[in-house]
């Protein structure tokens, strides 16, 4: 350990400094949510300054090799402390009239995002299962926030069981991989399974063990069927911990596949590959289907986050069904890291419009609830839309062109993951449904008699600003799409190096 | 013409109004009205300004523009149009204007966001005649279902949720699948291209490419279904009669005039051209379904209870002669496909401007209530007969020598197919002649009677509008040249790529 | 040698798998609660196993047994916190009645 | 503007033999109709009572011009191949070309005498008929456009104007047929009579897409040139000729395409005198006509064309008998000679057809218009059975009317016996005995139908509503003028271009354009032989005429004693005569239920068929659609299930998905 393998991490070490320092705060001027909302919101940016700062072009192994700092940590830390900071801009106008103090809140999310920053970087099975750990336990946390209201601590304990259940069942996994490769390093254990001879079959123990980790993992970007929790847990969480929710511990889980699968499990990708395939592509369509037959938006918005793991993982089955050293490997974890980023902001975009109609208490997130927006709240009505649409893939939003990037890949890597990206596309058909049903809610129906104006307060608009503004802009304006995409490109072909190398 | 962006402009003069709009008082509608009916004329009159300009039979396309986008995957923001894409964009402008001032009196509610969904949506609609790249193009495609979602279900009839959804979610289906087509044209294009992206996604590279044979059969198939949807063909036709059923006139309007033509452009511009040995493959499919279309279209239009309904299978029936002409493959065939495309969009389009005409006075569209309307309404009943003759194929008016070249075309390469889609020429002067006399003749009806002073005739604004749409209609139908001349370049490419001379890019 | 692993392995699977019965069948939080923790300690015996029968493993071993442990603790602590709370909700530990939300 | 507009207009320099004058001229003949009906169209209303006052001029200075024309072509100032020239390019669509082109020659002058005389007289008399009429600038309006494509369908020199025109006249015909419009009756006849017609037309557009794919062109004279050397198959041949006898077929409301002419006589009677007699119905005559030598090179679509036309002729003629509306009577009577006139063509006297159509457009209009004269004056009564007697009261309508009568009956030396004559000769004299025979038959039959009228309508016993008995009176000048006008050529005109046969200004006229038919014909007529064969075939058209014409007096006429006695009272002899003939009778009475079969077949099965589609689109194509939507949606709900809200139930269905990776991975993997 060295100084500049501390400074290397100071991202992380801040983000969790900023998460002790609230609570102390908290306890100097208790009921000053202003105070704890001001340094979280300062201190998130901050963090990303850190982060930019010390992002290295090249890998930069610390920590003998535990940890990692390269384009792909600096990727996914900018993307969950951005995730971080509109979920803390969004919530206390749910949290406030509900009495829910905003210190607590943003300290434990704060954890769970060092969490996420953890697995981030992280080149070792022992951090990586200690990072997850570090990331759901707060969100347990989180889910069950509202600890009086019967739904959220139901959402909380189906979570929590069921997470630590997946859990075991992962940590198992990562015992038995740990055991057969006899390292916990990630690049020993690529090395070591590289080693395997490809044409014999592999170790029942080992497939044994990989079958673990994927169940593990499916869990935990709630895939089908491995998904119970998510529908459950999201709807009765508060709300902009729902928005969290179904984003933040999902790219991290992503971010866990891209470290634990694409680096350390690549040489026996042959192996996975089909059940990500097959995994995708009932993702999707189970999403999709229940999703039509939803009346609650924020249970609709559930099933759908589920969908869009299924179209994450066309890109994590492009990156497999290709080639080794193909350039669609590439193409299909670029399309990963995009459509992360294009659904981080989207669906939490569309959370916070749920979230700012429950401004009052009591208010649910039934779709009636959303009749006649469009004319009781114009710019909320059409903020909802954008996200609705960039949820749909209509061009030229952001998930347009997320979907058409994984769909790219797909249609790359050939093989039967191009028939994922025409499962993918008619899904998106068929999602359009409950996505535009919703619009036909706030346009084309009128509000009930009882209806009141949509209050929103100021870091709520700044939240909203900020969503709309990336899903807009990541479509329409080419150098942040650039951008977007050059980033994306060389965190995953830092990646890719480092998989062919061994 | 200097280097002014001409094409842009054109493109997104609609967008910079659109903006305005939204930040003009709500309480002002009359504001938003003029706004955009100023800034669809700009455009339109900008539009105008290509005609002189545009150099008829020079090769390839002209007023380019070209910049780089996503340069990481080659996708260009790419402009140019021929002669196909001239005739259309003037097309959608005139009728943009024609039916944002149809829209003055009827739409009452909610003005601002009406007239915003509608610039947005010509902005989409010029956008895909323009664009020359692939991706670009799906854009545009895209862009113009959601004004017209809106369109259709904030400001349409009782049913208007179903048939909004129904176009959408239909229009989606085969587009999504255009897509991964897209995307996969242009993987095949950098695969074979030494793994580089530039010009993947530019029709100038594409075009002539020469794909594989299997891979151009899926991505045909995909564009087709696509364009087949919105054309619509049989049997992808069920929700255009639902549409229009519920959508706004003006809707209506746009959605015959210019939104079904992005079909028929999709398959002239890019399923041909792009795919020339899949499209050969497939033509015979094509055109029984054409055939069926033409045919099938104009028997259950006969049977019709509502005009629009009526004017919507008619539109089925007409459309299925713009797919004829162009899968015979056959210059007169193709270039009247084309033209059937400008006279179908004047012509439909006005039909639907002179139903919404009777709808605003009487709040119903059922032919069985009407009557007699001759008497009451003179002018009206004169210009709903002109445009009736025009749809039916009067020679003179326009529709006649864009219906007439596609059959010659099919004439000349399967007479048997001729003579079906001649037997349209009974069948559309049954079906419109019906309408006409139940609606127009005979002694005024009972229900038009309890109207009472209400049935008034047509307003200078719906003359207004009407008018320009006459005008079109007598000078395309006597001098068809002007569209037809346009033609020949863009038609020849089509059919020398169709006929093998297709250039194996190296 | 690598035989007597396997019979610890078989073990831990054993132990893994009856915990996965025990979360299964029960239905009192807390008993589900203490599954999970047989089966993370399940983990932990095939942890140690690897240890004690491969050296390379044997510092590793004890260390990743020890984290084990102490994210159970954490666990278990943030487990009984959300049941107690639910408990107040619903005055009940059986978590099949907790079906509010469900389709 | 530069380039396009420039291209488009661009034509062709045209070959003219005449001077620019003549091009002018010509082009006028077309275009002053267009404005004059441009004109009152557009001031409508505001035309007030005189809603005449731009119409008819015009048409008076286009009859000049007319006049002018004629005597131009038929003097030989535009040489055997007529004033050809182009006005510009109507259609360029690559190899196919359409000029706007005209072309004036023989046959062209023969039609123009017709129509533009008949045309400015019936404009005349209308000022006269129409003058109660309150929204008649429509009325003109339309009659002005009806000239406008008459004329265009005359002067055109290709097949696609022709076309066009063809379709216009037929718009026309539609318009004025429905002229009053509040009868339902009217409207349905309007339709009918333009669906009908473009029954045809798909069989003359197919024919000209057929023409232009074997020779590439649509010229006339382009195409009469190479069509015999394009080496055709003859099925292809007859096909082409078949395709456009079609269309003729339509448009002069042959058998089976002859439902509509009848119920065309909804329209105001100087629209039936105009359109319904004299001008478009020959157009199908004018077609044929005008492609004899694509005919020429068929026998078997010769064949086909003489048996339509004097199969048409008798079933007409049958059914003209027993008809009670006057104006229906002459429709049929003109569906009868329109026979003729296809029968001649199809035997190869082009001549006698052309002649008998300039005949027949003269005394046919001057019976139109004399009925109309009529029904005038018996207040808008059309039912012969409520006439009679009126010989008296307008006489001028009587004399006139009697002279038509005589002339289409075929008594000599007026107009109709020398071009019917001439049909029937020569039919005979080409080996077309059974032609001549049927042909025979109905100058019987139309000699009797034609005094059946005359003497239901003026001679015998007065039916008429004695309200309007006593208010009976001639009609005003503008209306008998034009009668008596219109007598004068239904009286010499035969003589003065057909007399010598075979050797008359007709066959002067005719000659060049029919020259190319005939040598490809090969026929060889002997010379007019009045002592022989000739004299033999003019006795007996006489002798039937006669017949016919005294039968019908004896039981319509009143009582001339040296026609027979009066044993019984006239109506009862007719009740006999019925009762004797019932089930002919009935037969000819219901028109040989053509239109109860066309009624059955388009407007029941059709119907039909069309709800049925209708109910396939809902139900079916649209069900299908909808059925996905519902299937996705239930499968969405079925799925839903699976959520039961249970930690359990979740928890089992994560051990099961875990055995099955489990065992996908043991079991399925590639290695």
């Amino acid at each position: 350990m060295t100084e500049t393998d501390l400074v290397a991490i100071s991202p992380l070490i801040f983000v969790i400094a900023l998460a002790m320092l609230i609570i102390v705060a908290d306890i100097i001027w208790p009921d000053r949510d202003d105070i704890s909302t001001g340094l979280t919101v300062a201190g998130l940016l901050v963090g990303a300054g850190l982060t930019v700062l010390v992002a290295q072009s090249e890998a930069r192994e610390i920590f003998a090799g535990a940890y990692v700092v390269d384009p792909l940590t600096s990727f996914l830390d900018v993307l969950f402390l951005a995730i971080a900071l509109v979920t803390v801009l969004v919530a206390p106008d749910y949290l406030r009239p509900r009495g829910l103090p905003m210190a607590e809140f943003t300290a434990t999310l704060l954890f769970a995002i060092s969490g996420a920053m953890l697995i981030s970087g992280s080149r070792d099975l022992l951090v990586l299962f200690l990072g997850l750990e570090l990331l759901v336990l707060p969100g347990y946390m989180l889910a069950g926030y509202a600890k009086r209201d019967g739904y959220s601590t139901e959402g909380a304990i189906k979570y929590f069981l069921l997470g630590s259940f997946s859990s075991a069942i992962f940590l198992f996994g990562l015992a038995l991989t740990w055991g057969f490769t006899g390292t916990t390093r990630i690049r020993e254990v690529a090395a070591s399974l590289a080693q395997l001879d490809t044409a014999s079959a592999l170790a029942p123990a080992l497939l044994m063990g990989l079958a673990l980790l994927t169940t593990g993992v499916a869990f935990k970007i709630a895939a089908v069927p491995f998904h119970y929790w998510t529908p459950d847990a999201y709807q009765g969480s508060p709300t902009p911990v729902t928005g969290y929710l179904s984003v933040g511990p999902k790219v991290a889980a992503f971010a866990l596949i891209l470290r634990l699968f694409v680096e350390a499990l690549a040489p026996i990708k042959a192996d996975w590959t089909p059940v990500v395939i097959v995994l995708a592509a009932i993702t999707m369509t189970l999403g999709n289907l229940v999703a039509l037959t939803q009346d609650n938006v924020k249970r609709m918005l559930a099933y759908s986050s589920i969908a869009h793991t299924g179209y994450i993982m066309v890109g994590l089955a492009a990156y497999a069904g290709a080639p080794v050293g193909s350039e669609a490997e590439r193409a299909g974890l670029e399309g990963l890291l995009f459509y992360s980023v294009a659904y981080a902001f989207m669906n939490l975009g569309a959370f916070a419009i749920v979230s700012a109609l429950q401004h009052r208490r009591g208010v649910t997130s039934q779709i009636e609830t959303f009749a006649g927006l469009g004319r009781r709240a114009p710019w909320a009505a059409i903020l909802m839309t954008l996200f609705l649409l960039s949820l749909t893939g209509i061009p030229p939003t952001a998930g347009f062109f997320a979907k058409a990037y994984v769909v790219l890949a797909a249609v790359q890597a050939g093989g039967w993951v191009s028939v994922l990206a025409v499962i993918a596309v008619l899904n998106a058909a068929a999602a359009a449904f409950y996505y535009l049903r919703v619009v036909v809610f706030m346009f084309m129906r009128d509000p009930p008699e009882t209806a009141r104006p949509v209050l929103t307060g100021t870091m709520m608009r700044a939240g909203l600003a900020i969503t709309a503004v990336m899903t807009i802009f990541i479509g329409l304006v080419p150098p942040v799409t650039s951008g977007v995409i050059e980033f994306a490109r060389v965190a995953a072909e830092v990646l890719l190096v480092r998989t062919a190398g061994g | 013409m200097t280097n002014l962006p001409i094409l842009t402009l054109i493109t997104f003069v609609p967008l910079a109004g659109a903006l305005l709009i939204a930040f003009l008082p709500r309480g002002r509608p009359d504001l938003a009205r003029w706004a955009a009916l100023i800034t669809s004329l700009v455009s339109f009159v900008l539009s105008l300004l290509l005609l002189p300009a545009f150099e008829v039979g020079a090769p390839g396309f002209q007023f380019k523009e070209q910049a780089d986008w996503i340069p990481a995957f080659g996708i260009q923001y790419k402009l140019g149009i021929d002669g196909i894409s001239l005739a259309l964009v003037v097309l959608t402008t005139t009728l943009s204007w024609i039916s944002i001032l149809a829209s003055f009196g009827p739409i009452k509610d909610r003005v601002k966001e009406y007239m915003i969904s509608f610039l947005i949506l010509e902005v989409g609609m010029i956008g895909v005649f323009v664009a020359l790249d692939t991706f670009l193009f799906y854009i545009f495609f895209e862009i113009v279902l959601v004004p017209m979602y809106l369109i259709i279900g904030i400001w349409g009839g009782a049913n208007r949720i179903y048939a909004t959804l129904k176009f959408v979610l239909y229009t989606l289906i085969g587009s999504l699948l255009m897509l991964v087509a897209i995307l996969a044209t242009a993987f095949s294009f950098q695969a074979l291209n030494g793994g580089n992206w530039a010009g993947a996604f530019d029709y100038e590279q594409l075009r002539g490419f020469g794909f594989d044979p299997g891979f151009q059969a899926f991505a045909f198939l995909a564009f087709a279904l696509a364009f087949a949807i919105k054309v619509p063909m049989f049997p992808f036709h069920t929700w255009l009669p639902d549409a229009h059923v519920e959508a706004p006139t003006a809707g209506s309007v746009i959605l015959a005039g210019v939104l079904l033509k992005l079909g028929g452009y999709g398959f002239i511009r890019y399923a041909v051209p792009l795919f020339p040995d899949a499209a050969v493959t497939f033509a015979p499919a094509i055109i029984v379904l054409s055939l069926i279309a033409i045919i099938y279209g104009a028997i259950v239009a006969l049977v019709q209870p509502d005009l629009k309904k009526l004017v919507a299978y008619s539109s089925v029936s007409h459309m299925g002669f713009v797919t004829l002409g162009i899968f015979v493959f056959q210059q007169q065939g193709l270039e009247g496909a084309v033209l059937q495309m400008v006279n179908h969009g004047v012509i439909t389009g006005a039909l639907f401007l002179c139903v919404g005409v009777i709808y605003e006075r009487t709040h119903d569209r059922t032919i069985a209530r009407m009557g007699g309307l001759a008497a009451p309404v003179p002018v009206y009943a004169a210009l709903l007969g002109f445009f009736m003759l025009a749809s039916l194929g009067l020679p003179g008016l326009s529709g006649f020598v864009g219906e007439f070249l596609v059959v010659l075309g099919t004439f000349d390469v399967m007479p048997g197919a001729a003579f079906v889609a001649m037997l349209v020429v009974v069948l559309s002067a049954a079906y419109l002649m019906w309408m006409f006399q139940r609606v127009v003749f005979g002694e005024l009806s009972d229900f038009l009677r309890g109207i009472g002073h209400h049935l008034t005739d047509v307003t200078p604004v719906e003359l207004l509008t009407l008018t320009p749409l006459v005008a079109l209609t007598l000078l395309l139908g006597v001098f068809p040249g002007l569209i037809l001349e346009l033609l020949h370049g863009p038609v020849n490419d089509v059919i020398a790529a169709v006929s093998g001379g297709t250039v194996i890019a190296r | 040698m690598s035989g007597s692993l396997q019979s610890y392995l078989i073990l831990s699977a054993l132990l893994f798998a009856i915990g996965t019965f025990g979360f299964l069948a029960r239905r009192n939080a807390i008993a589900m609660l203490m599954s999970i923790e047989l089966m993370l300690n399940a983990v932990n015996l095939s942890i140690v196993a690897f240890g004690a029968f491969i050296p390379a493993l044997r510092g590793d071993a004890a260390i990743i047994a020890l984290m084990v442990m102490a994210v159970a603790a954490a666990e278990a602590t943030v487990g009984l916190a959300i049941v107690i709370a639910i408990y107040r909700n619903s005055r009940t530990p059986l978590v099949d009645e907790y079906d509010r939300m469900r389709q | 503007m530069s380039g396009f507009l420039l291209t488009a207009a661009e034509t062709e320099t045209p070959v003219a033999a005449a001077g620019a004058t003549d091009m002018l001229l010509v082009t006028l003949l077309v275009a002053l109709p267009l404005a004059g009906f441009a004109l009152t169209a557009l001031l409508g209303r505001r035309l007030y009572t005189k809603a005449w006052v731009i119409a008819v001029p015009v048409m008076i200075v286009t009859w000049l011009i007319g006049l002018y024309v004629i005597a131009q072509a038929l003097g030989g100032a535009y040489g055997e191949e007529g004033l050809h020239f182009t006005l510009y390019r109507w259609i360029p669509a690559g190899d196919f070309t359409v000029d706007a082109g005209f072309l004036v020659d023989g046959l062209t002058a023969a039609l123009l005498i017709v129509v533009t005389t008949v045309g400015m007289l019936v404009h005349v008399y209308s000022i006269g008929y129409m003058a109660h009429e309150p929204g008649r600038w429509r009325f003109f309006a339309y009659l002005n456009l009806f000239m406008f494509s008459m004329l265009l369908l005359v002067l055109a020199d290709n097949f696609l104007v022709l076309f066009a025109a063809w379709e216009l006249v037929g718009l026309c015909s539609y318009l004025l047929i429905g002229y009053w419009y509040k009868r339902r009756s009217a409207a349905l006849a309007a339709k009918k009579a333009f669906i009908v017609n473009r029954v045809g037309d798909v069989g003359f557009g197919l024919g000209i897409m057929a023409i232009w794919t074997t020779v590439g062109t649509l010229n006339f004279h382009e195409v009469f040139e190479a069509l015999p050397e394009a080496g055709l198959e003859p099925w292809m041949i007859t096909g082409i000729a078949l395709l456009l006898f079609a269309g003729a077929v339509g448009k002069s409301a042959q058998f089976p395409l002859h439902v509509w002419l009848p119920d065309a006589m909804e329209g105001p009677t100087p629209v039936s005198a105009l359109i319904h007699a004299a001008t478009m119905v020959n157009a199908g005559v004018y077609l044929v006509a005008r492609t004899s030598p694509i005919f020429a090179q068929s026998p078997f679509a010769m064949l086909v064309v003489a048996s339509i036309g004097i199969f048409t002729a008798i079933l007409a003629a049958s059914i003209a008998m027993t008809q009670t509306d006057i104006k229906r009577v002459l429709a049929y009577s003109t569906l009868s000679q329109l026979g003729y006139m296809f029968a001649a063509l199809g035997v190869g006297a082009y001549f006698a057809a052309i002649f008998h159509l300039m005949t027949h457009g003269f005394f046919k209009g001057l019976l139109f218009l004399g009925s109309g004269s009529v029904i005038h004056a018996v207040h808008e009564e059309q039912d012969m059975n409520r006439m009679g007697g009126l010989w008296r009261k307008i006489p001028i309508t009587h004399i006139t009317m009697l002279i038509g009568s005589i002339a289409i009956s075929g008594i000599p030396f007026f107009a109709g016996f020398f071009s019917k004559d001439e049909i029937l000769g020569e039919s005979f004299k080409l080996g077309f005995g059974w032609v001549w025979f049927i042909g025979v038959v109905v100058a019987v039959m139309t000699a009797f139908y034609m005094f059946r009228l005359m003497g239901k309508t003026f001679y015998g016993p007065s039916h008429v509503d004695p309200h309007v008995a006593d208010k009976i009176h001639e009609s005003p000048p503008t209306m008998t003028i034009p009668l008596i006008l219109l007598a004068i050529p239904s009286m010499f005109l035969g003589v003065a271009i057909g007399w010598p046969p075979e050797g008359g200004l007709i066959h002067q006229w005719l000659g060049p354009v029919f020259h190319e038919a005939e040598e490809l014909l090969g026929h060889e007529l002997e010379p007019y032989a009045i002592f022989g064969i000739d004299g033999f075939l003019l006795g007996a058209s006489v002798a039937v005429a006669i017949v016919g014409m005294v039968m019908a007096w004896r039981y319509f006429g009143f009582r001339v004693p040296l026609l027979g006695a009066e044993v019984q009272p006239r109506a009862r002899r007719v009740e006999v005569l019925t009762e004797r003939f019932r089930g002919w009778y009935d037969a000819s009475f219901h028109k040989w239920w053509f239109d109860d079969l066309n009624h059955l077949l388009f407007v029941r099965i059709g119907g039909a068929v069309a709800a049925a589609l209708w109910w396939f689109d809902v139900n079916i194509v649209d069900g299908a659609v909808n059925g996905v939507a519902r299937l996705t949606q239930g499968t969405g709900r079925e799925i839903r299930q699976i959520q039961t809200g249970r930690v359990q139930n979740y928890a089992l269905g994560i051990a099961i998905g875990l055995l099955v990776v489990a065992v996908s991975y043991l079991v399925v993997t590639p290695r």
